[in-house]
């Protein structure tokens, strides 16, 4: 196939395959974010 | 964060995208497509068509179909309304009593080949492709039989195999794609006496059947059914009648088949980013709520506690006192008693 | 491999359950054959204008709705942090992992060449389609739901360290579960965005997704009510004194949210007609039906939960539950099967055949004997005593 | 809320919705359209009087007059019984015209209407029925005020057309014997705005429609309206007169059917050759524009087309009413609308434009194109494009040079009758030699015999066919010009090339819309058969052409 778009299809099977990569990554950087951001306030809370 | 391609391509392999990456971003940045600017269609003048079915066997003969019970030169099969199924890609069905035209009108059909196609869009395994060439084709490698795509196709052209126990396919016209990569024409196109069905790039044949509905206006309607429909499709049809008359649904809309979905797809990122943070936000906020109601918990008790030992300290020291009291008198009840005694023993002996 | 273990459950002690059961089974494997000898055709009255029979309409549209209470339920206890409602996460997320189980189980009659239902992630991705975006979630979800569900069974098999690790992992599958569950709840109804041409003007709606999610939420809340009052009928014995006492909190509770939930639906549902203006199509017979759905199955109970919840009255909340479940499968059917080809002759309609139907009894029938199974076994109703308060 | 009562709440309301939801779902399930069962009638009358008054709240009534008609007669009442005569007649209807409304003039305010309406009608049901006829309803408003689809009954009206042959025969009847004068006024007439009255004008006769439109508009009654008024009103009169012209079917109908309803149209006596229509028209025109409307500067340099002779006659002759080309007045075309330059009154088309309108079947060009569309001419122009203007090619066709023929002192008239006579129409082709008998077309000799066309018989059949067509005769000008029926885009010419010179292979991309050789062969024989509605060859059994290929 060559290198610019001629239908829809082809634009929209790029570029929303690209977006679910990203959405995996994402997901899995907030997590880590998240543990990061709270990691010190952890212990005082009560379980 | 900043992504670089190469990271970008090594995400890429690991998800198993296995997409074509590096494509320009202006071309991917411009969201209008016209297709493919170079590929083929057919024009299927309604007006010409004889209902003759050649078109059929040629179809059922290049694409090594079953043999249908009834010969194809046997036209009592016109009767009846038939769609395509399993084992045929085109039928041609007849239209009688159309007021505005003397005798039948017969209408092929087949797979349109849309320019944007719903089963293409609809179908997650990506089994089907358009071409450049303008075909949509089928990749039954890869299928998986969810039949999506027929769900998908506004013009219930895909077909299914059901009696395949374990290796069904999708059954549908391919626009003869290898005859067509071998330079030869479709098989109905090449049989069709009439010329009912004129091959040629779509472009060509949307400004013949203009010149056609301009050149004779009293025998064709002013409509080319498949320059717009669902975005355009590479089979195009003139008709003398209204095409709904023919049983050619008007009401589709222009609006391409990806188009229909990519809304709904496009919130699915949305989600993925707003409600971590969200849902972390309420569970961050309940949690400060507990901790809160503990602390203020632990408090209380406390302050329950000290009050109790109080009393309790209070309690004893009066105790105390009592007991003291009554230690004294029974002390001088004593003392008493003894004096007493002594004396009465001092009488005794004085006597 | 679960019907084999009902199989093999029902030879040691014939209780009429078992016997009826194993009926059923017995029929299903029967089906299952006759399936996979003699392809779709030979059990289905679907045709290529209908290629989605019962079994997307109620297995997998159904299937996932009622499965919902899973992440509801997980969701109010661990992230809004309902901790009285506790007791009902295990019964919920084992209802909705084997809910999902089975969902994928039906796939496997329905689809063509089922070994190949992985392919859409690991072979070819076809990232336009609705239906990707569905399989992607139900896989996913499906994990986490066999790692939420896992504590079970790993204090039934007494992994303790195992059990801790996944335990600490409860907030973060949470969240994953309610992501998922949005994005595939939704999708479902997104499926039918592609056929505007085919679905009935009044069911086809932009907001499709939206309808589907919301709806998923109190399909699951009634579906954890309903399933509780099941369970309180045949494993009372094993609920402890905890479960007991805080069934009604999640009773009440769950029925208030379930009320109001409904209420936001009906809203929108109207909303849906107003956008599009389908004022016109209500005094067809199809804008009857759709009365019927909006009014009887969805107004009616939002109504009824309220007058319960106000008057304390659990039975009517069960049936309410019963009656709004019974709504869920009303509405899915109307979207994927009622609704769906609308402007076909009658001729060409479909309607399913008996043995499609038999072959979703059989289906249920596992569900429930694997329910029983694990529910009489592990501590699902009950906090095994090593764990307790250990959440 | 009583427990007890509960769980039969729950089961009467599953109840309820299931059985709503069963015939629902029924219902959609048999959601075929209807088929038209319903009579077709000519003598519908929908009456929505009040609507005068704003809105009705129950459906329009459907009326069928002539029912009422034929069963007033049985009880030998007539028109009067229903319909009060006027006081002063709006038209040029005797003193005793009858009102075409139902037992009133006027409609003066709802509540009359209504009552009229419903006390009249209910109450001669009501009698008819104590008499012991069948008659319509009495009671149940529904009977009458029937929902739109509920009606049985469904209009099939058709319009009267008031032909030349039906012309003559009112001016015939009408005729006064005795002094063998013709009484034109007694329909024709002209309205004075001055002394408010209607006068009649003798040769200022034209169409009613000229000037009675669709609706009533100030002192000019709706065609309709008229129509009634005193073509019903004189039938009426003469059948009282003299009962017995009923039976010689000499009198105009009264019942609706009788003008309205296809049959009976097709049963009115039709004459012939009838003598023409005497309103001093001429017999042959000499279209040139009228100079006079032009500016001094205009005439110096005014270069105008050669004028175009007109046989008014023959026109006459070819069509059935005047209004066919007159349709807005009897003036010439160019005197008063359609001028050089155009002006108001013709919507500013010119006379050119309104001349050479392709799609107008008033305009020269419009009606002539339409002629070709007649089952013998139709084979061969069914593939000559008319979307486009005229032919440039063929101006001087109509357009003749008067050089030789005009003087200065003849009239136009007597011009055009030299020119059309210096015409000479061409009703035969090349000889029979010069035209093969038989070609023998090889072109799928793969799979059949070669197919044998019989060229000659076809020629002869197409000459047979047009040589008594004065349209087709005249405007194909060369011997040649028929063979250009299949011979297309070549000269006229006795040897002109075979298909197969231009035809070849198909979907050429540089010449897409020219057909392969199969597919010219195919289109130019059996489309020319189709639309000359030959019944043989059908179009399917390949054998008739293509014998089978011998082994």
């Amino acid at each position: 196939m060559d290198s610019v778009f001629y239908t829809l299809q082809d634009f929209f099977t790029h570029s929303k395959g690209m977006t679910y990569v990203l959405m995996g990554a994402a997901l899995v950087a907030m997590t880590a974010m998240w543990n990061f951001l709270v990691a010190r306030d952890e212990k005082d809370w009560p379980e | 964060m900043s992504i670089t391609r190469r990271r970008f391509l090594g995400w890429m392999g690991a998800a198993g995208m296995g997409l074509t990456v590096g494509r320009p971003a202006n071309a991917a940045g411009n969201k209008n497509f016209s297709g493919y600017p170079e590929s083929i269609g057919v024009l299927h003048d309604m007006t010409r068509c004889i209902g003759c079915r050649k078109c059929e066997a040629a179809c059922n003969e290049i694409n090594k179909l079953p043999a249908p019970e009834q010969p194809f030169d046997d036209l009592s099969v016109l009767d009846n309304k038939r769609r395509t199924d399993a084992t045929t890609y085109t039928v041609v069905n007849r239209y009688d009593g159309i007021q505005g035209a003397d005798g039948p009108i017969y209408r092929k059909v087949q797979c349109n080949h849309c320019q944007e196609p719903a089963c293409a869009s609809a179908c997650f395994v990506r089994a089907f492709n358009k071409t450049e060439k303008g075909a949509v084709t089928y990749d039954a490698s890869v299928c998986v039989g969810c039949r999506y795509c027929m769900i998908a196709c506004p013009f219930y052209v895909p077909a299914y195999e059901y009696n395949e126990p374990l290796e069904p396919r999708i059954m549908k016209c391919t626009l003869c794609y290898p005859r067509l990569m071998d330079g030869k024409l479709p098989g109905c196109v090449e049989i069709c006496p009439k010329e009912a069905l004129t091959f040629g790039k779509r472009d060509d044949l949307i400004t013949i059947a203009r010149e056609r509905i301009r050149s004779f206006p009293e025998q064709y309607v002013q409509h080319i059914y498949g320059e717009h429909e669902m975005g355009g499709t590479n089979w195009l049809y003139v008709s003398g009648v209204p095409f709904s008359a023919l049983g050619m649904r008007e009401d589709l809309g222009v609006t391409p088949a990806p188009k229909l979905t990519s809304g709904a797809l496009a919130s699915v990122p949305v989600i993925a980013g707003l409600w971590p943070v969200l849902l972390t936000g309420i569970y961050a906020v309940s949690k400060r709520k507990d901790k809160i109601a503990a602390q203020e918990r632990r408090q209380a008790v406390k302050a329950a506690l000290t009050q109790a030992s109080a009393d309790a300290e209070s309690k004893l020291s009066k105790a105390l006192e009592q007991a003291e009291l009554k230690h004294k008198r029974l002390l001088e009840v004593e003392v008493k008693k003894a004096v007493e005694e002594a004396t009465a023993n001092n009488e005794e002996e004085n006597s | 491999m679960m019907s084999e273990e009902a199989i093999a459950g029902n030879k040691s002690l014939f209780t009429p359950f078992n016997l009826v059961a194993g009926i059923i089974v017995l029929m299903g494997v029967l089906l299952t054959i006759l399936r996979f000898t003699g392809g779709l055709g030979a059990i289905t009255n679907l045709s290529d204008n209908n290629p989605w029979g019962i079994w997307i309409s109620f297995d997998l549209l159904c299937g996932v709705a009622l499965a919902a209470g899973g992440y509801t339920t997980s969701a109010a206890c661990y992230i809004f942090g309902l901790k009285k409602y506790h007791s009902a996460v295990r019964p919920a997320i084992l209802t909705a992992f084997l809910g999902y189980a089975l969902v994928v189980l039906a796939l496997h009659y329905d689809v063509g060449r089922p070994w190949r239902l992985p392919y859409p992630i690991f072979v070819q991705q076809g990232t336009t389609s609705v239906l990707f975006e569905v399989g992607l979630c139900v896989f996913l979800y499906l994990t986490v739901l066999l790692i939420e569900y896992s504590p079970a069974a790993l204090e039934w098999l007494g992994l303790k360290k195992v059990r801790n690790i996944v335990v600490k992992l409860t907030l973060v599958l949470t969240i994953f579960g309610v992501i998922l569950s949005t994005m595939h709840q939704s999708s479902l109804g997104a499926l039918f965005l592609i056929a505007p041409s085919k679905v009935h003007p009044l069911w086809y709606s932009t907001y499709l997704p939206v309808f589907f999610f919301v709806s998923s939420i109190f399909a699951g809340l009634s579906m954890v009510i309903f399933e509780s009052t099941l369970s309180h009928h045949y494993f009372h014995d094993k609920m402890d004194d905890t479960h007991l006492k805080e069934n009604r909190h999640v009773t009440f509770g769950f029925a208030k949210a379930a009320c109001w939930v409904l209420g936001g639906y009906f809203v929108m549902k109207v909303f849906g007609i107003s956008m599009d203006n389908n004022w016109h199509y209500l005094g067809t017979s199809y804008g009857l039906w759709f009365l019927v759905e909006i009014l009887g199955f969805v107004a009616l109970p939002c109504f009824l939960y309220a007058v319960a919840v106000r008057e304390k009255n659990v039975r009517l909340i069960k049936w309410t539950a019963l009656w709004t479940v019974l709504g869920i499968v009303v509405n899915r059917f109307n979207v994927s099967m009622i609704a769906f080809n609308w402007q076909l002759p009658s001729s060409e309609r479909y309607f399913p055949h008996w043995m499609e139907i038999g072959v979703t009894v059989f289906l249920i029938t596992v569900f429930i004997i694997a329910f029983r199974f694990i529910a009489k076994r592990m501590p699902i109703f009950y906090e095994h005593p090593e764990y307790r308060d250990t959440h | 809320m009583h427990k007890g009562n509960l769980r039969l709440g729950m089961v009467a309301i599953l109840i309820i919705i299931g059985a709503v939801a069963i015939c629902t779902i029924g219902s959609t399930a048999v959601q075929e359209p209807r088929g038209p069962s319903q009579e077709a009638r000519a003598d519908l009358i929908t009456i929505d009087t009040l609507k005068t008054f704003g809105d009705i709240e129950r459906p329009a009534v459907i009326f069928l007059h002539d029912l009422h008609t034929e069963a007033l007669a049985k009880q030998d009442k007539d028109c009067k019984s229903c319909h009060l005569e006027v006081k002063t007649p709006p038209s040029l209807a005797k003193k005793n015209a009858l009102s075409v409304k139902f037992k009133r003039l006027k409609d003066t305010s709802r509540k009359q209407v209504l009552n009229v309406y419903h006390t009249e009608c209910i109450g001669c049901h009501k009698k008819s029925v104590k008499s012991g006829q069948k008659a319509g309803p009495v009671e149940r408003c529904g009977k009458c005020h029937l929902e739109p689809d509920g009606a049985h009954v469904v209009s099939d009206r058709h319009p009267i057309k008031m032909d030349k042959s039906l012309h003559y025969r009112h001016i015939e009847a009408t005729k006064d014997k005795a002094k063998d004068k013709t009484q034109c006024g007694l329909c024709h007439h002209k309205y004075d705005e001055a002394k408010e009255k209607l006068y009649y004008a003798e040769g200022k006769e034209g169409s009613c429609l000229y000037c009675h439109g669709d609706r009533t508009e100030k002192n000019r009654m709706s065609i309709q309206l008229a129509s009634h008024y005193s073509c019903v009103d004189c039938h009426r009169r003469r059948q009282a007169k003299d009962p017995t012209l009923a039976e010689k079917n000499e009198i105009g109908p009264i019942k609706c059917a009788g003008c309205h309803d296809l049959q009976e149209q097709r049963k009115i006596k039709v004459i012939k050759d009838v003598p023409r229509i005497k309103r001093k028209q001429p017999d042959f025109a000499l279209s040139q524009p009228k100079e006079k409307e032009l500016s001094e500067k205009e005439k110096q340099d005014l270069v105008l087309m050669d004028p175009v002779p007109f046989d008014h006659k023959a026109h006459e002759a070819n069509n059935e009413t005047c209004r066919v080309c007159h349709h807005a007045s009897l003036e010439s075309c160019s005197e008063k609308c359609h001028s050089l330059n155009g002006q108001k009154d013709g919507d500013f088309i010119k006379l050119a434009q309104a001349m050479h309108q392709p799609q107008s079947k008033r305009s020269c060009l419009g009606c002539h194109n339409d002629r070709q569309q007649e089952r013998a001419c139709a084979g061969c122009h069914t593939f000559i494009k008319k979307g486009a203007g005229p032919d440039i090619s063929a101006c001087e066709t109509c357009h003749m040079k008067s050089e030789g023929m005009a003087t200065a002192e003849m009239k136009p008239e007597d011009i055009a009758r030299e020119m059309l006579k210096a015409r000479n129409p061409v009703r035969e082709t090349f000889k029979d030699d010069d035209i093969p008998e038989k070609v023998v077309i090889k072109t799928l000799s793969d799979q059949y015999e070669g197919a044998e066309f019989p060229h000659r018989k076809i020629v002869k059949t197409l000459v047979k066919k047009t040589k008594d067509n004065k349209l087709a005769t005249y405007y194909h000008r060369e011997k040649g010009t028929l063979c250009q029926g299949c011979h297309h885009r070549s000269p006229p010419a006795k040897k002109p090339p075979r298909c197969s010179r231009c035809h070849g292979r198909p979907f050429d991309q540089n010449s897409l819309s020219r057909p392969g050789l199969k597919g010219a062969y195919h289109i130019q024989c059996l489309g020319c058969h189709k639309a000359m509605n030959l019944e043989k060859p059908k179009p399917r059994d390949c054998k008739v052409c293509h014998k089978e290929k011998k082994k």
